[in-house]
């Protein structure tokens, strides 16, 4: 059950610190590695860890950056299972499928274990010792120019530690990729806004008009979305809030729109004008930039009938407030700033500032602030690569050789870099170009301190600790190495600090007093906090911006495709798959897709109109074929999708990685044209425009649903009511 | 004496239970889902899985219909021909509907699966000797038989994984049926609380995993007869009765929206779902 | 005075008749037409009975004292089970329901009828049987045999009888 | 043309039967080792199921009863036929069953071991069998007495056991002439022991036609019990195109046809293969011939009330399986079954054909073809399309493995007939002597009859 490697003391020690240990506290120690002895019988239990009765404690999640709490239920020294923290503002106490797959994370099969070098095709296991020396060794007379560190979003302690890290080369080439991330969205909400990321109360809004984000699904913070779309749909004072989603493939969200559009892939921005317009209570300038977009062209170019535009504009009129978001589907094009831009200028229009898109806090240790990931970063550094700018690359919490599109050629770029380090949990397509590997501790038990992007209700930290034991003795924390690294680089300035833990220990109770601990003892707030495992912070309160300007507001007029590739490709983001990085856990790949129903494999989604003129049917081999490439999936008819377009999910089709994830699906990455939108930079994920052929294979789609395909067959299994007929206010 | 006793107690005996004039006593688990709440997103689902150990069958096996999902996500689309879902899809969480006069249980020829005394239906694995009859006459095809002997599979628990496996739960070996149990182990455990305290439990005290996971809460959980617990009160608003095949609701249109699914069968399903609301404005 | 057995074998039906109906006509010092005459037959055959006087046969009463039995057994068996040990609750059934148990019951009768009837047969044709001193083979073929048990005395006036109704054969039972 | 000439000597009688028991001819062998290699494919699979778990049969949720459940029907539907003959026949003093009634009667008690078989092949968890079994135990748990299937075991074992000991009384006298045939060795010692000293006195007589009528008496409420049993292993369920209140006849009715079918099939084939003409002549085999159109007929109407009571209800589940049941995957099936089940038979209705050996053998192949097909059609589409629409249709065409087994039953089925008719006597001496003194006294009555006209 225990490996032999597990250490008892150490152990409880690590507990102590936590839920149930707040009796016990202060037990002086400093590190869960020292301690020398050897597991013990139960006959003879420690203090209380009591055989059967299974101890919760409080951690973060680091499935995504939504910054879930979670609540870990421990036994005989195992971690069995991840809950969400009922004190949480951001999930209370809830948790998403993709955060309790954190387990299989940690338990993985092929997970790193040793440090590998590189030897010709094989990687040699080698110490850490060793490790760190090449490091050094090839850091030697390299400046910061030539070398780079890429790595997915950071927050925290752990990006002041890399900050200085970098810092003591004068580099200033940290890459932060997140191949997912709202990046666009962040920029126009800082234009129209004033904040990147303000906070969105859907629970207060009446009407919900999302243009394609998916916040039940993905986006930003899900888990808690969702708990406000729960309170929505209860309605303020008993009406119940109507969501109106419009997007040209349909998401989970969209699944569970009260109405759905199917819009034409990327006028979502000429549709907001056509609503400003039809509310016809924008004024100035505003009325001025859509006085153009009457109903008539409005419907021409997006392809929603008139009608619905009118019906949509008079609900948002009636009910008020209601909330407008812009979505990835919006901003996924070379216009997606202006999408985005003329999507917001609805929530400024509809006086919804201040009421539902609320200004949030913001975290006063700006040092610790999470650096948001982007694919801008992606493409700078992929530019740097093949220029061969960099002597050494280091690669943390990020695969771009798997999730770069296949027009850039990243593999190829990455090559020419001198010396590449991946600091990695699996041997995944990024870590199989390195030179070096280095195994990295699963969230589940390595410290750390995250602050999440989304602020829920106000600031706060979240704190990460170890739920067991490590579970192979050659892994190491990502801010142990960073701490090794800056050892030696500034020996005395850290010599202080045994390992992280010691560094992370020192680094808050420095700021006791404006981490709310003024009054009290080191050991009791440092209790407190892991018993928690939240800091809650009054944080300075930044300002909305009350009005906004329309000048420069421009659309392109919808081009009609070209002949050549006719459709547009729609990388579809899925709950719990994401980019792909932990397609390796296996509950995961069998849980179904929730709109598809299918796992273990990727699809084609294809409207059914479309397949009857290309003769296409269920399980039938698709080639896609873009400028940059082909794959070839199963096809599989689904109603909510444009006919104009085809949708094939992200995350699946990994060559490296793990026995789950390798050679399950296809990964559309590959197939990406490198388009960019033209004032962020970020690349746009669905300006792909590709064409589809029949390769005349045929396979049965693996899927949960039966031959019925989601019909009733006239029994009464899944029923709905029109609100007319039905009244919540009485329910409990 | 066994014939004295039979004679002596025949009354006792040929009490129908439980759905006769007695209730259960103290405990009836019950559930209520509100469609209008539940995304679909299967966090549940996986939740079950990390709660009930159950087994990730793989690719080919579930191409074959061999998953074990015990709480498995459905979606509906509107059956009315338009070109567009644009009304959305309908999300179903089901799983064992714990029925009151559950058809699995009388089939079983070696009753390994039972009615419990607080309404459960329960299913010993180690009396099963997998005949399957009791699959073959539930009505919503809710359970799940060890088509092999999946801790020896290749995979499903590779050394490191078993660590993750939940102590309160058997891992199921091959040829045995099984089921969604309302996790069974946390009831008993919150029931001994409780009766070390000598009171029964309290509403919310004792939760399911995937009550507890769901983001939107679409789930509700409790004991029926107490008439404190939510899932009591949501049944009574929504007029919903136990041993009813047909739900006499005040007015037609009542605006209520509570039913049980293939009630008519007289199963008396043990949880109830509320339906989904469909805007009408838009 | 020590006895001694004759067998004879008859060609048909009709002289073997003849034979006994002449035995039991006259009066033969230490013969028994009752307890010491056998008739053996290759086939069953009603009319060796009408000639031999009705004899009673008892084996129904086995039949009917298994049926009972086995079906009383069956529903106390079954019933007692479900209600004297862990009882098995079935949603909407009560603890011992009677039309599964009819059911078994019905059949235990049935079992139980068959079983003490083939007892029932074997006590009463007093199988299975030690041979008897005399036997053919032809019997199992096409002949009727009839075997008597006399006296020393008697066993000339039976010959007389057999050879009589032309006897195809007559075995003697070796002398003492 | 009468059932079997009166003047055939019964000494011949003896010869011509026994001769069937002598050492036998290479074609003997032959079929041996034929029914010995399909066996023990049937065994392999097994063994390899019994290791792998019954997932290698390709069953699943929602399918989880596949070709085992079909074929247990079908070889307890098979077993049906001997108690026709034997027990009704009988009472109804139908002379003309008497040389074939034998190894129908052997029929049943094999078809019987072969269904038993099945069970165990079925279930989950082989090794955990005997908890289906009703003993004192120190669990103190008992089988669940309301279930179908343990109706099924008791109903099973009832049958089986009572008709071995049918066939066994029945035997006792030629077991004895036997005894009196053989030469010194293995089988005099066998018939010896078996034969309990038959004599075939008066007493014995006399106690045995008792016996033999009650027995028989007992056999015939008990095969309807035991096939309407099998019926409400369906009918007790709720499920759509299982619970038809039709079903219990309809169960019976498909027995005695297959029965009948399997019969003529044996007939044919031991007529030719002993040279039994003189005994099981042609007269005989056309009155079998023609009991069995009218259970067909019998048959193809109930079959028709089903689907019609199916059709006019308004349950709207069931009639889905029927449509499911004609146009769906399994479409070639059921109208296999309806062709070979009742268009087949139509064949039996013309003279020419009741007594054209190569015909019958083909119809009566047939015949059996169309009610194993009936009993799939029974369990397998109610699986795959059942109340619940979202787990209709997953892909449920049985494994090799199931086949496997289906097929190793027909060669454990083929290797005790076969032994069976070497061993002991397939025709009834005794009795087809009765049948040839009964015919001579009817025709001696006549005559004097004529001449006292005169």
């Amino acid at each position: 059950m225990i490996d032999s490697g597990f250490d008892r003391r150490d152990f409880l020690k690590v507990l102590g610190w936590s839920g149930a240990a707040v009796a016990l506290s202060g037990c002086g120690n400093t590190s869960i590695e020292d301690g020398r002895e050897t597991v013990v019988s139960y006959s003879e239990p420690a203090d209380y860890v009591i055989p059967g009765i299974g101890v919760y404690y409080n951690s973060t999640c680091a499935q995504c950056d939504a910054g879930c709490n979670i609540n870990g239920r421990v036994r005989e020294g195992r971690v069995l299972k991840l809950e969400g923290n009922p004190d949480s503002t951001i999930n209370r106490g809830k948790i998403c499928g993709l955060g309790q797959a954190g387990v299989q994370h940690h338990y993985n099969p092929d997970r790193l274990r040793e440090p590998l070098l590189r030897k010709g095709d094989q990687g040699e296991t080698i110490s850490w010792e060793k490790a760190y020396g090449l490091i050094a060794e090839k850091l030697k007379g390299v400046d910061g120019e030539e070398m780079a560190f890429l790595t997915g979003g950071m927050s925290g302690h752990l990006k002041v530690l890399l900050g200085n890290y970098l810092a003591s080369f004068g580099c200033k080439n940290h890459f932060v990729y997140e191949a997912v991330s709202p990046a666009v969205v962040r920029a126009a909400n800082k234009k129209s806004y004033g904040m990147a990321m303000p906070r969105f109360s859907i629970n207060k809004a009446k009407v919900v008009l999302s243009f394609g984000a998916d916040f039940l699904g993905s986006w930003i913070s899900p888990v808690h979305f969702s708990q406000q779309y729960a309170q929505f749909r209860k309605g303020v004072d008993g009406q119940r809030g109507v969501l109106i989603q419009v997007e040209s493939k349909m998401t989970l969200t969209g699944a569970n729109a009260d109405r759905w559009l199917a819009i034409r892939p990327g006028t979502e921005g000429v549709l907001a004008l056509g609503i400003i317009n039809a509310l016809g209570t924008a004024t100035g300038e505003i009325a001025a930039a859509v006085k153009d977009y009457d109903r008539a062209r409005v419907s021409a170019e997006t392809g929603i009938a008139p009608g619905q535009i009118d019906k949509v504009a008079a609900l948002l009129k009636l009910r008020s407030p209601s909330l407008v978001l812009a979505g990835s589907a919006a901003e996924g094009y070379a216009h997606g700033s202006q999408n985005a831009a003329a999507i917001n200028l609805l929530n400024h229009v509809l006086g919804n500032m201040g009421k539902t898109v609320e200004v949030s806090e913001t975290i006063p240790f700006p040092q610790m602030a999470p650096s948001l990931g982007n694919t801008a970063a992606l493409k700078s550094l992929n530019d740097g690569l093949s220029a061969g700018k960099y002597k050494v690359l280091f690669s943390y919490a990020a695969n771009p050789v798997f999730t770069a599109p296949g027009a850039l050629k990243f593999k190829e770029g990455m090559a020419k870099a001198g010396f590449k380090v991946a600091f990695a949990h699996y041997l995944d397509e990024t870590a199989m170009q390195a030179d070096l590997v280095l195994p990295l501790d699963s969230a589940l038990e390595d410290w750390g301190t995250q602050v999440p992007e989304y602020l829920a209700t106000c600031a706060q930290i979240n704190v990460q600790q170890p739920l067991m034991e490590k579970l192979h003795a050659n892994t190491r924390g990502m801010g142990d190495i960073l701490l090794a690294l800056l050892k030696q680089r500034r020996a005395d300035e850290y010599k202080g600090y045994e390992d992280y833990y010691a560094y992370l220990r020192d680094a808050l109770l420095k700021n006791k007093s404006a981490l709310g601990g003024g009054k009290i003892d080191d050991d009791t707030f440092w209790n407190e906090t892991l018993t928690k495992g939240i800091i809650k912070l009054e944080g300075p309160v930044g300002s909305l911006a009350t009005k906004v300007g329309a000048a420069g507001l421009k659309l392109p007029v919808s081009d009609d495709g070209d002949d050549q590739y006719p459709l547009h490709l729609i990388p579809s983001v899925t709950a719990s798959l994401r980019d792909g990085r932990h397609a390796n856990q296996p509950w995961l790949q069998e849980s179904p897709d929730p709109l598809t129903t299918i796992v273990w494999d990727s699809w084609v989604e294809i409207h059914p109109k479309k397949a009857a003129e290309l003769h296409i049917v269920e399980g039938d081999i698709i080639e896609i074929a873009s400028r940059t490439g082909t794959i070839k999936a199963q096809a599989y008819l689904f109603p909510g999708i444009h006919p104009d377009a085809v949708s094939v999910p992200l995350g699946r089709g990994h060559d490296a990685m793990g026995r789950y994830a390798k050679g399950f699906g296809v990964n559309p990455f590959q197939i990406m044209d490198a388009v960019f939108d033209k004032e962020t930079g970020e690349l746009a994920m669905h300006e792909t425009r590709v064409k589809i052929t029949k390769t005349g294979q045929r396979v049965i789609v693996v899927k949960d649903e039966g031959a019925a395909g989601g019909k009733q067959m006239g029994k009464k299994i899944a029923v709905r009511l029109s609100t007319d007929d039905v009244d919540l206010s009485e329910e409990v | 004496m066994s014939v004295n006793n039979l004679l002596e107690n025949w009354a006792q005996f040929r009490h129908f239970h439980p759905v006769d004039d007695k209730p259960h006593d103290p405990y009836k688990w019950a559930m209520s889902i509100d469609l209008d709440a539940c995304t679909g997103c299967n966090a549940c689902s996986v939740a079950c899985y990390a709660e009930n150990n159950l087994p990730v069958v793989g690719k080919e096996k579930y191409q074959h219909g061999q998953s074990m999902h015990w709480m498995r996500i459905e979606r509906y689309w509107d059956e009315d021909g338009r070109e567009f879902p644009d009304q959305g899809a309908q999300f179903l969480p089901m799983m064992c509907q714990q029925c009151e006069a559950a058809p699995c249980e009388t089939v079983c020829p070696v009753a390994a699966t039972n009615h419990t005394a607080d309404g459960l239906n329960s299913q010993i694995y180690n009396r099963c000797i997998g005949s399957r009859y009791c699959s073959a006459n539930c009505p919503f095809k809710v359970r799940y038989f060890n088509w092999y002997d999946y801790p020896t599979t290749d995979n499903v628990w590779p050394a490191e994984m078993t660590q993750q496996l939940n102590p309160d739960v058997t891992v199921r070996g091959k040829g045995v049926m099984e089921k969604c149990t309302f996790c069974v182990q946390r009831l008993s455990a919150a029931k001994v609380t409780a009766k070390n305290e000598g009171r029964i439990v309290k509403d919310g005290e004792v939760q399911t995993a995937c009550q507890q996971s769901c983001p939107t809460g679409a789930i509700s959980f409790g004991n029926l007869v107490d008439p404190e617990s939510r899932v009591h009160k949501q049944w009574q608003t929504q007029q919903v009765e136990l041993d009813k095949d047909k739900q006499d609701k005040d007015e037609e249109d009542s605006g209520l929206r509570g039913y049980r699914i293939l009630e008519e069968l007289r199963a008396y399903p043990s949880v109830m779902y509320l339906e989904r609301v469909r805007e009408s404005a838009v | 005075m020590s006895q001694r057995h004759l067998l004879a074998l008859f060609s048909n039906f009709d002289e073997a008749e003849a034979v006994v109906k002449e035995l039991r006509s006259t009066q033969i010092q230490g013969f028994d037409v009752n307890d010491d005459l056998v008739v053996k037959s290759p086939i069953e055959h009603p009319e060796v009975e009408e000639f031999l006087g009705n004899k009673p046969v008892y084996v129904q009463w086995f039949t009917l004292g298994g049926a009972l039995m086995g079906g009383l057994l069956a529903f106390f068996l079954i019933s007692g089970s479900q209600a004297n040990f862990y009882a098995q609750m079935k949603g909407g059934k009560p603890i011992v329901p009677l039309p599964p148990n009819f059911v078994l019951t019905y059949e235990m009768f049935i079992l139980g009828g068959v079983f003490i009837t083939i007892l029932g047969f074997l006590i009463c044709a007093g199988l299975p049987a030690r041979r008897s001193p005399l036997y053919s083979g032809k019997v199992s073929e096409d002949q009727i045999g009839i075997l008597v048990k006399s006296d020393e005395g008697a066993a000339g006036t039976l010959k007389a009888i057999f050879t009589k109704h032309n006897a195809l054969e007559i075995q003697e039972e070796a002398g003492k | 043309m009468k059932d079997i000439r009166e003047d055939i000597a019964w000494v011949k009688i003896n010869q011509d039967v026994l001769k069937s028991l002598e050492n036998p001819r290479k074609l003997y062998w032959i079929i041996i080792f034929c029914a010995l290699a399909v066996f023990s494919v049937g065994v392999g699979c097994e063994v390899y199921q019994y290791r792998n778990g019954m997932g290698v049969a390709n069953l699943n949720n929602p399918n989880v009863w596949g070709l085992y459940i079909a074929t247990f029907i079908f070889w307890i539907g098979m077993s049906h036929s001997g108690t026709l003959l034997s027990a009704i026949l009988h009472l109804m003093h139908a002379d003309w069953r008497k040389p074939i009634y034998r190894f129908a009667e052997a029929m049943t008690t094999f078809s019987l071991m072969t269904a038993g078989l099945f069970v165990m092949v079925h279930i989950g968890r082989l090794w955990q069998f005997y908890y289906s079994l009703p003993y004192p135990n120190e669990r103190g748990v008992w089988p669940n007495f309301q279930s179908p299937l343990l109706w099924d075991a008791m109903a099973i074992f009832t049958y089986l056991s009572s008709s071995v000991l049918f066939l066994f009384v029945g035997m006792i006298p030629d077991l004895a002439i036997c005894r009196d045939n053989m030469k010194e060795g293995w089988r005099k010692k066998l018939y010896t022991l078996l034969s309990l000293g038959w004599e075939g006195t008066d007493r014995q007589w006399r106690n045995f036609r008792v016996t033999y009528l009650t027995i028989a008496c007992f056999l015939i409420p008990l095969a309807v019990s035991v096939h309407s049993i099998v019926a409400s292993d369906f009918g007790m369920s709720q499920q759509p195109g299982w619970h038809v209140t039709s079903f219990p006849p309809y169960f019976v009715a498909g027995a005695l046809y297959s029965g009948c079918a399997a019969i003529i099939t044996l007939f044919i084939i031991l007529r030719y293969v002993f040279k039994f003409e003189e005994y099981m002549t042609l007269p005989i085999l056309k009155k079998t011939v023609r009991l069995t159109f009218a259970i067909a007929m019998v048959w193809t109407y109930l079959n028709a009330v089903e689907f019609a009571s199916v059709w006019y209800s308004h349950d709207g589940a069931s009639k889905d399986v029927l449509i499911q049941k004609m146009t769906g995957p399994f479409a070639f099936a059921w109208w296999g079954m309806v062709f070979c089940g009742s268009v087949v038979p139509l064949v039996l209705a013309f003279k020419r054909f009741q007594t054209n050996i190569p015909v019958l053998l083909v119809v009566s192949l047939l015949l059996n073809l169309g009610m194993w097909l009936e009993r799939w059609m029974i369990v397998a589409p109610t699986f795959s399309h059942g109340y619940y629409p979202w787990t209709w249709d997953h892909d449920q065409w049985p494994s090799m493995i199931q086949w496997g087994i289906v097929f190793g039953s027909f060669g454990w089925f083929t290797l005790l007939f076969m032994v069976f008719c070497k061993v002991f006597p397939s025709v009834s001496m005794y009795e087809v002597k009765e049948m040839v003194y009964h015919r001579s006294l009817h025709l001696k009555k006549s005559e004097t009859a004529e001449q006292g006209a005169h």
